[in-house]
């Protein structure tokens, strides 16, 4: 009796702790990004390497034309330049003078994440290491939480993909982590089979996990090096110095800083969900 | 109310209401205390002190089914009798998530020249594969489903190679704890359901992470 | 004793004038309501199969859906919900004017709801029945749906209580338990009276469901008190779970749903499409079972004036959600407003506005609660009115929502809609099964009513004729009530 | 119960008789998903050192998705590859990798590889089909090959010389033959190294530097360094965007053809406004500048005078410079001419390291060796022709009729590894290894590494055991054609070991392991010096506006599927095209207002029309093409090329009528199509169906003043 009664009242004591302080947790790590938009030239090199590394189906034109597909990282491509400060010409000359502006789009993984609260089975929540991670197994498929998601980066198997990898492509499939059956919430992880792997081989090595020890796929294979990951908790690392520089801290939904003009900023920061992707403003001449 | 009705007692409703709840509670609390047993909780202390130190030592009653392999080797034999230690075989528990079966290689270094293929019909059984380059394949016992995340590798550093009080001759130990006394078995059989209830609980015990991205892949 | 007619009420019959007509012999109750349990005739078994199609093209849609996956229901990464859970909430809705009529009156003591509540009670079980399939089905991995329940596994897992999806496991299951009690305790006595009257297969089943009610004075005494208990428990259980349900959209928070005025509202909801659809089926068995003498005109002019009451209470709500967004600095919340006024579900909007708000003021004018037909269609509307109102929350917030790379319009797929179709079949049958194995009409309580509107009327005349009252002994031969013969039942 | 229910069962009815099994196949509680027995586990025989179960292996390799040649590691485990990376060592890539590269792992794994030699669509025995080629060869074998260098190029001379002395087509669809044919004309240095990242300001005259031109990967890597404090400006001339006209700070859309008259137009304006002097030049270059009045490029163009004035200043302003030109000679050689005139030779632009083993060299390819051969067959002067790289009936130009140019070859041998349009008209097919199965060394396309020759290993045993390497199969012709000093070399792997070997000297296992290690050896090479030299003759296309109802048609280049070659991998076709986020179809990019004069909106069937083939395809709208063009994407359209890419989209290249520019023999890529709606509409399918914002702070701008502001705070 004690361990499954014991379950529920020692988790009631992390449960409680969770709502007390905010959903402060006692974190081992803050993993998050840093994607500077001015160095990313929207090749989607990275998105392919995502595909290649997390095992995700391609479902075909229907599908993808009926938005059931299922990128976890895509690179969105918009045309207009809301706030470029003030420039007479406004954007409606008749030609696209200035380019395309490239957006990296990709699980926020939250610290107030709201896809959390409300998966009826907690197949969803926030790790010790600070990402929002997505459990396939526990996943019953009731699709509250891309409801949620303002990013709406949560992508549902409505079928089961299994004819993506016909034989021999399935030899392909990436042993680290599992193939999503239908019926289950996926997402962009941060290549959580890649942290598992540094945290082994730091442990095996003895030594703690540093820096540059874990490298997500999208970072690996980024031409232009435009994506950056990190731990937010180790002070030294290039991801905090980048956070750091661009005055942007986790925690606020407003930030006060004392250089505005600094080009550092998160997406949506304004509905409180705390997201971890610092983007840096994309730079053009006027 | 017509008076020619037979005088029968009502049905007891009420205690029969009554006894079906205390005979519900009674199998409820059954199967917990029934899994209670099953899982494991302190480990009995017997008089040669813990088996592994420093750890809960998970007990469980649980006998999985006997698996046909191509060749019946005896774990008796060689890791009882001979007191061969589980890692001259399983080299990549060590190093890797996977114990991994010792390659052919690895038998035919003995088998060539003690008990050849002459005197015992199931070296001459493998002596058959070597030589033609085929090894034989084994069935799965301790098979853990696809999804999950285990690595040997973490558990030998933690129970075996970082525990100041054990000695690399009793490894038999700590594989006892998921693979039961495999010294009184023939290949293999699965001495513990090795289901997430049992690891959740030996990693209470022995303050395992708790997060699921741990395990689940 | 015809009262005289005065111009106004020349057309009403001497029945439209009372509640009821305080001289039905019981006997005649109970002859009319055991006669709507008798074998169905043709009409009946009409019915019966158009329900049992329907709901059989559920059960392949549902197969498809098990063995393909959601794809076919047309849903995508924006829209995650779509009909499903807006005919969810609508069954939901549905359910609460059963209790209201049935429990929230009863301590009111209007009895004028005495005929009407005990269909309007297995409404509210079976719309709740219907209701608990949706969560099922839309699951993505449906036969996992036992995780929901905090059962001890040997996982050592639990659901999570911070899930408003949970709640609703929860509010619903005990929304039913205690439904199915209340429907089936307050039918005892009739049963009792079933089994009287029934031979073969049903006098068996009567007599075990009846739990040996002899109508004696101790067990009239501890039915009132079970009766009051549970009315007065089921109040708020019901208020609550419409609550619960709304706060799947509250506790979001996307543009349009995270509305604080959404458990009253949904609430509100709730009780009007619950008492249109209380019209609808008084039309329907006053007409089948030729119930005219039980379920009154005057019964029909309060249940409508109630339902326009509470229609005027929701559109209240309903503009003070919208006034609330008008004046409030939520940029996606103005645009998912403006979107469903003027964007691709404009026509199903203002469909909604139209039956949920500007239909009911036809409940005003006594010519229509008088006309069968025309009642009819008009609380058929009234719910479809509703159910655009449930598809108008779900649908419009998520095809725009914050980022607009989800921006999209989706119309449900096939599958979608032969689940919500199957749903309509699936509560008809049980209704229909309903009204042939029970009394869709509550003997005792109609027995009750016209004795205390008998006691009433002819107090009066006894003070004016100062006969000894309080009595019942019998009737005063006033002309031409013929004598009650005894009968077995109460 | 007749069954004893012995403890687990009793358990399991427990647990499942307080919930009920709901439907078939459901999950039950964990004690059933475990098996025993079911699963089989093969133990090693004898295993490698290094080979750990469940622990990745990464080998170093090259990439062939194009002809860069980035160095690649390649994870394996268990023996299979599973994920390509770049190799951090090589210096034209250093770790990064394009999304071609990614998706290399597909043409390795892919369903629709050949797997056995065929002859006329039957599958044979490797014997008896070179037996057939034997038997059925007439004259001088020829090899048409893509852009093909190393060893492998060494093997193929080897062959033709033993066989007869045929010729060598090496064809590219898309190349950089004009650039290269302008160096060689004022430089004397047909392929020097230009340095993005120490050029304050990049002029690309339809150079598609950071998608499909020459090395993306090497170029986009500086291109980072490029935008690092000092920031350089990017500015763009080009009929339509591609990828490097979408990360410009200024892009100018010119008519197709006019790119040149644009040029020129900057040089004048830097010769009269800004007095830079152009007696250095080569002759005829000065008079060429002082007759492209703006009016005149306002005329040809489009682009009006203060574009060019703009442009003169960013060039002015920010120095040193790189002008890089693309698309037809007279483009590349006026880019060099304002490079010459701003100095950026020297600075930006150095001299290339000659390669001392000459013949490892790049051979690249070229669309005139395409038109050449066509004229060989047709001319009958072909008996026997090997194709392999490349897809001459799909990417060749309508107007040059390929198909009857083949058929008038006597046996003709692709050596592929998918069944596609050409393996169709070909007598013989042998299926050849993919990059991930194959030994070879190739020489990157930039000399970013100075005579670094990346070396090509196989990260795994061939998944098809009839499959063989190109190295393999040339060693085979050519030790049967009876070439001298290479009988005893019994497969390619050997050749190849000890040729490196050689060339480093040593010949022992360690030696060679650190080779493969690196995945890379370096080749001596020797400097070279840039020498002006003579006259350059310049006729700028008379580029008028096409006459009503006709635009002119451009089959732009995407990294992805590039020239169609990979049309066949799934992972490239629902990868959302860079510009219109399109999947999976193709489409035609066309301005708002050229549509709204062709009453035309977004998701129209138009047919495109010109003298030699008509396509009909959807049109998708943006401001990113000049209004007299129309730009169709090149890569889909296959009729025949496995079950990802046939029957998707429509090929532009077949529209084109072939004809060449004068200096390099290439075909142009634009020609005057007649453009009408055929009436029905379907959307077209794509990653995202809104272009704008909506006011929300997604992909924010700053001003590059504001950056220099915060320059600190970068």
């Amino acid at each position: 009796m004690p361990s499954l009664l014991g379950n529920i009242f020692k988790g009631w004591a992390d449960y409680s702790k969770g709502n007390e302080e905010g959903g402060h947790h006692d974190y081992e790590h803050m993993y998050a990004l840093a994607i500077d938009l001015d160095l990313c030239t929207g090749c989607n090199a990275c998105s392919t390497a995502c595909y290649a590394e997390n095992n995700l189906a391609t479902v075909g034109e229907d599908k993808f034309g009926a938005r059931q597909a299922m990128h976890w990282l895509r690179v969105e491509r918009y045309f207009d330049e809301p706030d470029m400060d003030k420039i007479e010409e406004t954007n409606d000359t008749d030609t696209q003078s200035r380019g395309a502006s490239f957006l990296p789009m990709m699980c926020q993984h939250c610290n107030a994440a709201p896809c959390e609260p409300v998966c009826p089975v907690g197949a969803t929540y926030h790790t010790v290491d600070g990402l929002n991670a997505q459990v396939y197994n526990r996943c019953i498929g009731s699709r509250y939480c891309a409801n949620n998601c303002p990013f709406r980066v949560r992508y549902f198997n409505f079928y089961d993909n299994a004819d993506s990898w016909p034989a021999p492509m399935d030899q392909q499939l990436n042993p680290d982590l599992s193939v999503r059956s239908k019926g289950v919430m996926e997402k962009c992880s941060m290549c959580l089979q890649r942290t598992r792997a540094a945290r082994d081989t730091a442990k095996r090595e003895g030594r703690e996990l540093q820096d540059g020890d874990i490298q997500t796929a999208c970072q690996q294979t980024c031409p232009t090096s435009a994506i950056m990951f990190g731990d937010l908790l180790d002070e030294t690392s290039a991801i905090s110095k980048i956070w750091k520089r661009h005055q942007v801290k986790l925690g606020v939904y407003k930030q006060d800083k004392e250089n505005p003009e600094l080009r550092g900023y998160r997406i949506f920061e304004e509905l409180n969900v705390d997201t971890k992707v610092l983007y840096l403003e994309r730079v053009r001449e006027v | 109310m017509s008076p020619d009705r037979p005088k029968r007692r009502p049905f007891p409703w009420i205690r029969s209401i009554m006894a079906a709840g205390v005979v519900g509670a009674l199998i409820v609390l059954g199967g917990q205390l029934l899994e209670q047993e099953r899982v494991g909780g302190e480990s009995p202390v017997t008089e040669a002190g813990p088996r592994v130190p420093g750890a809960v030592f998970p007990t469980d009653t649980f006998v999985g089914k006997d698996v046909p392999q191509p060749i019946n080797y005896s774990h008796k034999l060689h890791a009882g009798d001979l007191g061969i230690n589980c890692l001259y075989c399983h080299t990549y528990a060590r190093r890797s998530k996977v114990a991994g079966i010792p390659p052919t290689s690895k038998c035919m270094g003995c088998h060539t020249i003690v008990a050849t293929a002459d005197e015992k019909p199931e070296i001459e059984k493998l002596t058959l594969m070597w030589e033609s380059g085929q090894s034989p394949a084994w069935n799965k016992v301790n098979d853990m489903p696809d999804f999950v995340h285990f690595s040997h590798e973490r558990h030998l550093q933690k129970f075996l190679f970082d525990n100041p009080d054990m000695n690399i001759e009793d490894s038999r130990e700590v594989c006892a704890m998921c693979h039961g006394d495999m010294v009184e078995v023939g290949v293999a059989k699965k001495m513990r359901p090795l289901t997430m209830g049992f690891c959740n609980t030996c990693h209470e015990n022995n303050d395992g992470p708790a997060d699921c991205t741990r395990c689940h892949k | 004793m015809t009262a005289q007619q005065n111009p106004a009420q020349k057309h009403l019959t001497q029945e439209q004038t009372k509640d009821i007509d305080e001289n039905i012999e019981w006997a005649k109750i109970n002859a009319d309501v055991l006669r709507s349990m008798e074998n169905p005739r043709r009409g009946y078994w009409v019915a019966m199969f158009i329900s049992v199609a329907l709901f059989s093209v559920m059960i392949y849609a549902e197969v498809h859906q098990y063995m393909f996956g959601m794809g076919d229901a047309a849903l995508n990464t924006s829209h995650m919900w779509d009909l499903y859970i807006s005919t969810f909430v609508f069954w939901i809705g549905m359910s609460h004017s059963g209790t209201l009529l049935s429990a929230i009156l009863h301590l009111v003591h209007a009895d004028w709801r005495k005929p009407i509540y005990r269909f309007a009670e297995a409404m509210t079980t079976f719309s709740l029945l219907t209701a608990g399939i949706f969560p099922v089905i839309h699951l993505g991995r449906v036969w996992n749906f036992y995780w929901v329940m905090p059962y001890m596994s040997d996982r050592g897992l639990w659901p999570n209580f911070r899930s408003p999806l949970i709640w609703d496991a929860f509010a619903i299951t005990a929304y039913l338990t205690s439904s199915v009690l209340f429907l089936y305790i307050g039918m005892i006595p009739d049963l009792a009276i079933c089994r009287d009257n029934a031979k073969g297969w049903r006098k068996k089943l009567y007599t075990w469901l009846s739990l040996g009610w002899r109508g004696d004075d101790a067990q009239w005494r501890n039915f009132r008190f079970t009766y009051l208990m549970i009315a007065c428990l089921l109040i708020p259980l019901a208020v609550s779970v419409h609550s619960i349900v709304s706060m799947d959209f509250s506790m979001s928070i996307m543009p349009g749903w995270h509305v604080t005025t959404f458990p009253p509202y949904f609430v509100a909801g709730a009780l009007y499409s619950g008492c249109a659809a209380i019209i609808t089926l008084f039309i329907l068995l006053r007409y089948f079972f030729k119930f005219e003498h039980f379920m009154t005109m005057p019964i029909l002019d309060k249940v409508c004036k109630l339902t326009f009451v509470i229609a005027m209470v929701w559109t209240y709500l309903n503009l003070v959600e919208f006034a609330s967004v008008w004046y409030g600095h939520d940029i996606p919340s103005k645009e998912v407003l403006l979107a469903k006024a003027s964007g691709p579900y404009s026509p199903f909007f203002w469909g909604m506005m139209f039956f949920g708000s500007v239909l009911p003021f036809a409940l005003l004018s006594q010519w229509i609660r008088r006309n069968m037909y025309v009642l009819f269609f008009v609380s058929v509307f009234l719910n479809v009115g509703m159910w655009l109102e449930r598809w108008m929350i779900v649908t419009p917030t998520l095809s725009l929502g914050y980022h607009p790379q989800a921006f999209n319009t989706m119309w449900p797929g096939w599958v979608e809609w032969a689940m919500v179709g199957g749903s309509f079949g699936w509560f008809g049958m049980l209704f229909l099964v309903f009204v042939k194995v029970f009394p869709s009409v509550s003997m005792y309580e109609v027995k009750e009513m016209v004795y205390h509107r008998k006691r009433t009327v002819y107090e009066d005349v006894d003070e004016m004729m100062n006969l000894h009252s309080g009595v019942p002994g019998p009737e005063p031969d006033l002309g031409s009530a013929p004598a009650p013969q005894s009968t077995g039942g109460a | 119960m007749a069954t004893k229910i012995d403890r687990r069962s009793f358990l399991k009815v427990l647990g499942l008789g307080g919930a009920g099994a709901a439907l078939a196949g459901c999950d039950m509680p964990s004690y059933a998903t475990m098996e025993e027995g079911e699963e089989q586990v093969f133990s090693y025989l004898a295993p490698e050192e290094y080979v750990v179960p469940g622990i990745g292996v990464w080998y170093a390799s090259t990439c062939l998705q194009c002809s860069a040649g980035c160095g690649v590691h390649g994870r394996v485990r268990e023996g299979r590859a599973l994920k390509l990376e770049g190799n951090p060592d090589t210096a034209v890539n250093k770790g990064k990798l394009c999304q071609m590269g990614q998706a290399a792992l597909q043409t390795h794994y892919n369903p629709d590889r050949i797997t056995s030699p065929r002859i006329g669509g039957k599958n044979v025995t490797w014997p008896e089909a070179l037996a057939f080629i034997k038997e059925k060869v007439t004259g001088a074998p020829v090899w048409m090959t893509g852009s093909i260098s190393g060893h492998q190029a060494v093997l193929l001379d080897a062959h033709l010389n033993a066989s007869g002395g045929g010729a060598h087509y090496a064809v590219e669809t898309i190349n950089a033959q004009a650039w290269q044919a302008a160096c060689a004309d004022t430089l004397g240095d047909a392929q020097p190294n230009l340095h993005i990242d120490k050029a304050l300001c990049v002029l690309s005259f339809g150079a598609d530097v950071l998608g499909t031109w020459v090395s993306p990967v090497k170029f986009m890597a500086d291109y980072g360094k490029f935008r690092a404090a000092p920031r350089g400006v990017l500015t763009v001339v080009e009929p339509a965007m591609t990828l490097s006209g979408a990360n410009a700070d200024h892009w100018v859309a010119a008519r197709p053809g006019s790119e040149a008259a644009v040029a020129l137009g900057v040089a004048q304006v830097l010769a009269s406004e800004y007095s830079v002097s152009t007696s250095a030049l080569p002759s005829g270059a000065a008079d060429a500048i002082v007759a492209m009045t703006p009016e005149r490029v306002n005329a040809l163009s489009g682009v009006d005078a203060k574009t060019l004035s703009k442009i003169a200043e960013t060039l002015m302003s920010n120095s040193p410079s790189l002008v890089i030109g693309d698309g037809s000679y007279e483009t590349a050689a006026a880019a060099m001419i304002l490079n010459l005139m701003l100095g950026n030779v020297g600075a930006t632009i150095t001299p290339s390291a000659e390669l001392v083993p000459a013949d490892l060299g790049v051979r690249s390819g070229s669309t005139k060796a395409l038109a050449d051969f066509a004229a060989d067959a047709q001319a009958g002067r072909i008996g026997t022709a090997f194709i392999t790289g490349t897809n001459p009936a799909f990417t060749a130009p309508g107007g040059l009729k390929i198909e009857d140019a083949l058929s008038k070859i006597g046996l003709k041998v692709a050596v592929a590894m998918f069944e596609d349009e050409t393996t169709q008209l070909c007598d013989v097919v042998l299926p050849l290894a993919s990059s991930l199965e194959d030994w070879g060394s190739h020489v990157p396309a930039t000399g970013a590494g100075r005579g670094e020759i990346h070396v090509q290993q196989p990260l795994m045993e061939k998944l098809h055991p009839e499959v063989l390497g190109l190295g393999d199969i040339l060693l085979g012709l050519t030790q049967d054609a009876g070439a001298d000093g290479l009988e005893d070399f019994e497969d390619y792997y050997g050749y190849l070991r000890t040729a490196i070997s050689a060339m480093i000297g040593a010949d022992f296992e360690p030696e060679w392991q650190a080779v493969l290690q690196a995945g890379k050896v370096q080749a001596p090479t020797a400097d070279r010096s840039f020498t002006a030299n003579g006259a350059l003759n310049f006729n700028v296309p008379e580029t008028k506006a096409p006459p009503a109802g006709r635009l002119s048609l451009i089959t732009t280049a995407r990294q992805g599927l590039f020239d169609g070659r990979h049309a066949n991998l799934p992972w490239l076709q629902e990868a959302p095209d860079q510009i219109s986020k399109a999947v999976w179809d193709s489409w035609a990019e066309i301005h708002p207002t050229t549509a709204a004069g062709l009453g035309l909106k977004d998701g129209d069937y138009v047919t495109i029309t010109s003298d030699s083939g008509a396509i009909t395809t959807r049109v998708f709208l943006y401001k990113g093409v000049h209004p007299d063009a129309i730009a169709v994407p090149m890569g889909r359209g296959h009729t025949h090329y496995g079950r990802y890419a046939t029957g998707i989209g429509v090929n532009p290249l077949n529209l084109l009528d072939g004809t060449a520019d004068g200096r390099t023999g290439e075909f142009l890529n634009t020609t005057s199509v007649r453009v009408q709606a055929t009436g029905d509409n379907r959307h077209l399918v794509r990653l995202m169906d809104v272009d704008q914002q909506y006011g929300r702070k997604l992909a924010a701008t700053i001003s590059a003043d504001q950056l220099r502001r915060n320059q600190g705070g970068a």
